[in-house]
């Protein structure tokens, strides 16, 4: 790989076909890769296969809105504080797209096995008193050759791509990610390719992080996409506030069907990240940011 | 909107900080728990139990990966970054689930769009999984009541919608079908959910049949209101006692160490 | 649990019965719990079941010289770049304790089963060309539900107690463990119940620390035994160097079959940890300060 | 003790800056890769390649979790924590299986206390496993040859011993029987060993048989001396070469940015 793997979230997105598996960073209301997930949805990405966090927001639903998805693994789909999650859930009941009944269980384990290829991995008995099984085909069964037991079984979850939102990340994409500790790291290694996304980009000159504050090592990452406020209307854990004003306006939108709007005015309104933070304006962005150090 | 119906005593607090105050006072020092994201409700009620009878309690708040946040101002979001700059560990989800599925919470604050009899919950969807009348957020962490010590059940919403016979689909198992039904499938260590927290009141599971039985009502309610709210017959302990209102105390430490910024003032008016 | 946990490693160990499994932390001349250990033997241990790390060297060697050991997992046991580890290579040879015969994965892949209590975990095909199923019967297959293969299995590991050495932590057991990147974490979850040595506990008054930068949550540790230059002759990562000296010696003697009089001298020739500080001397244990602030 | 044997020619370098020099020749750029506990030649051998020829290799060190450190100086424990200040990443023992099991590293470095014809690799015991004769350290990380895209064999002692015509435990497999044993048993991405970096030689595998197969004799030794510390009936490739001394640049490069302190230039003397 070359040393300098620094480039814009379009060009980061632009060898994602149609139908890839993509798994998508991001808990809440934070650290959504969202310049990745608007520069996808630019474009028109069709038929994706999402593996979200277990705790996934306002990317999940806004792919769904802009027609890019096909299949969706599910834990927990909504805009946490501000209610359901409008476009999932219409997709889901119209059956627009398929659902793959999981939860956190299934996408921390799924993810895990995964991530060193283990063929898959058995649980202890958790699932047997719940309804996912017979939902959910890939929750299975097997024997425990040390007690001879039946044991459920889930599978091993990889993706083709890895997108995760980070902090600060050198051009090797070494990453910094704050806010909930680490899992992105084991999503990056169940995925073949892996696209970061920064808020900012360390500079060469710069004295080497402490090496336990890098979540994701560069060696497995291909393209950093140096992306300001890439997180934006999300926050980003350390460095910005979410803007709950406009999530709100998502949201009152998404809600009476009109994410169209939304997404015409925000998304395919701008050419691409650079522009959409002039729209956004230098005011409100740095309105939102936040200081721990 | 008036989530609790009917009339309500005048008081100086909201029925958001009452139930908080009856989840502390159920707490016991010395356990470990969880709460999940978006419970702002029992992080507070937690965290007011470690600044008054149970100061070896711990708490782990699910979302953030915060361990034991020195909540001062309870914040919108459970992820938010101002909880785990202020916290003793970061969980990662991998340690989260890890901790699950092991059993090493003592007990987990758990929630759902319905809620059965006997304590099972549903987060997935209503009607036919196959032609889902509402498709629900998820049943995120929910499996894993199979894998707590116990369960505390909370809900911010008390009415037959939420409150049915039996869930159309079983997110997470409390005592199932009850009886004995629970022990056959999970692992001995792993109990059912102990009580149940409303607006209305506080409720527990009768020891034999594991169905949900009123234990205390709230100041503004009564076990005719309760029951009127509630989608299948309710079993009442012999006990069954009003809750007084939450002392100047409490209030204040709850109000100034708490909950600064007033969140569980601004619930809908209903006190 | 109480909230401060503190106490000494004598004390801590004390209630550690004879017979017990012992996950012990530690990798190759750094982080080994020597307080702890040197405690266990002092106090005549026996019968222990030992799963150290997978680079495990001089406690695993103490302990059985000292006959506390009946069973031991072996992933790598020496004394890095000091050789082999003579008292391991005797006893094994002249099968006087009981060898399992695991590895890196076999160590690994069995406290992560086992932090989690999975029942077990199914592997790639790493194991068939090897000669470890031959001797170890716990490497086993099952049936991948998935595919329909047999695969290779490793069963859950788990300890009734994990020793660790660390170099921070607070009364109510949160521990700042430097060097190597976690995994003590994983062991000590796989641990009924966790003791932890510490160079220095966290004052009451310090600023909470970076909470990513604690390695194990209070909330599972039992004690924490303060002890100053806890891991001495090994390096405390970030605190102090080995005393390369020290283990030369202990190498020597122990490659003439003369460990006896290493342990008549440091372990018990003194009453406790206390006085083995001042046998070595504050300026010998000083010299050895390494200092990265 | 002369561990190479025999006569050498007089030079200004030791055997183990050589081995350093040979591999580094062999890596390519991109690589990314391990090495083991305890080894200095292969770690300064791949830091050489860094700062030369091969800028965007990247290598992980064994027993410490490192990820490309800065070394200056070679320290005697590889975890050692001035190894970890410098590095760009920690991996956790976790993160490293992971790598290992998922075939994410391109190659390893792995050495042994036997090592067959087909590269085949035993550090657990000589002998019999029930009543062993030479009880080992153990297999650690051997297992992973069988996860390793490709792998790397070296040792720092080249005799009849250590080179034998069959492992008596496979710790890690190499090319197993030879011919296509090995693509039998494992996943296609897994080659066995390229080569074995001995401070004779260096050696690749027959394609056909995958027996070990002389390609590069270091300046003081010869076809006949390797032949003659090598326990079974060696092949030798068509262009075998005897390699030059290192040029001063390549030395000037080792000594000042790679390994200040003269840890190679200490190796028991025999340049």
């Amino acid at each position: 790989m070359s040393a300098n793997k620094v480039t814009t979230p379009e060009e980061a997105v632009a060898g994602i076909p149609d139908g890839a598996t993509i798994a998508l960073g991001g808990v809440h209301s934070h650290n959504g890769p969202m310049a990745l997930v608007n520069a996808l949805i630019r474009r028109g990405a069709r038929d994706l296969e999402l593996i979200p966090t277990p705790s996934a927001g306002p990317p999940v639903d806004m792919l769904i809105a802009a027609g890019c998805v096909k299949r969706l693994h599910v834990s927990y789909v909504g805009l946490e504080f501000l209610g359901m999650a409008p476009n999932y859930r219409r997709a889901a009941e119209s059956q627009s797209i398929e659902i793959v009944e999981g939860d956190e269980a299934y996408i921390v384990y799924g993810f895990r096995a995964g991530a060193s290829m283990l063929p898959f991995l058995p649980l202890p008995p958790l699932y047997e008193g719940t309804d996912l099984p017979k939902v959910n085909k890939d929750v299975r069964t097997t024997t425990d050759p040390y007690t001879g037991r039946t044991v459920t079984t889930i599978p091993a979850l990889r993706a083709d791509y890895g997108l995760f939102h980070a902090q600060v990340t050198d051009r090797k994409g070494n990453a910094q990610i704050f806010g909930q500790r680490r899992f992105e790291d084991v999503m990056a290694k169940a995925s073949d390719h892996v696209i970061i996304s920064s808020d900012e980009i360390l500079d060469e000159y710069a004295p080497a992080p402490d090496p336990r504050l890098v979540s994701i090592p560069g060696a497995i990452v291909d393209h950093v996409a140096h992306a300001p406020y890439g997180s934006y209307p999300l926050s980003s854990p350390g460095h910005y506030a979410y803007d709950r004003e406009r999530l709100v306006e998502y949201r009152d939108l998404a809600a009476q069907d009109r994410t169209k709007e939304y997404l015409d005015e925000y998304v395919f309104g701008v050419k691409d990240h650079q522009e959409y933070l002039d729209k956004v304006g230098a005011r409100r962005l740095l309105g939102l940011q936040q200081t721990f150090r | 909107m008036n989530p609790i119906g009917g009339h309500v005593p005048e008081a100086t607090y909201t029925w958001a900080e009452m139930m908080a105050i009856s989840i502390s006072h159920e707490m016991a020092d010395g356990a470990f728990g969880s709460v999940g994201a978006a419970s702002h409700i029992p992080a507070a009620g937690l965290r007011l139990a470690q600044l008054t009878h149970a100061p070896n309690l711990s708490f782990f708040c699910g979302g953030s990966g915060a361990m034991n946040p020195k909540i001062q101002r309870l914040t919108e979001s459970s992820a938010d970054y101002r909880n785990l700059v202020t916290s003793e560990y970061h969980f990662s989800l991998d340690d989260v689930v890890d901790f699950e599925t092991a059993m090493r919470f003592d007990f987990a604050f758990l929630g759902g769009m319905q809620i059965d009899k006997h304590g099972n919950l549903n987060m997935a969807m209503i009607g036919d999984w196959h032609r889902p009348k509402v498709r629900g957020p998820g049943t995120i962490g929910l499996i894993f009541l199979g894998g707590f010590k116990t369960s505390y059940i909370y809900t911010q919403h008390h009415n037959p919608k939420i409150f049915v016979d039996k869930v159309d689909f079983v997110s997470g198992a409390g005592w199932l079908d009850g009886g004995d039904a629970r022990s056959k499938v999970f692992r001995p260590e792993s109990d059912g959910p102990r009580r149940v927290f409303t607006p209305l009141g506080v409720f527990d599971f009768e020891p034999e049949s594991k169905r949900m039985r009123l234990m205390k009502v709230h100041p503004w309610s009564s076990i005719e209101k309760i029951q009127a709210a509630t989608g299948f017959e309710l079993l009442v302990a012999d006990d069954v006692q009003t809750v007084g209102a939450p002392s100047d105390e409490e209030l204040t430490l709850l109000r100034t160490q708490v909950d600064r910024d007033g969140v569980l003032r601004r619930y809908p008016a209903v006190v």
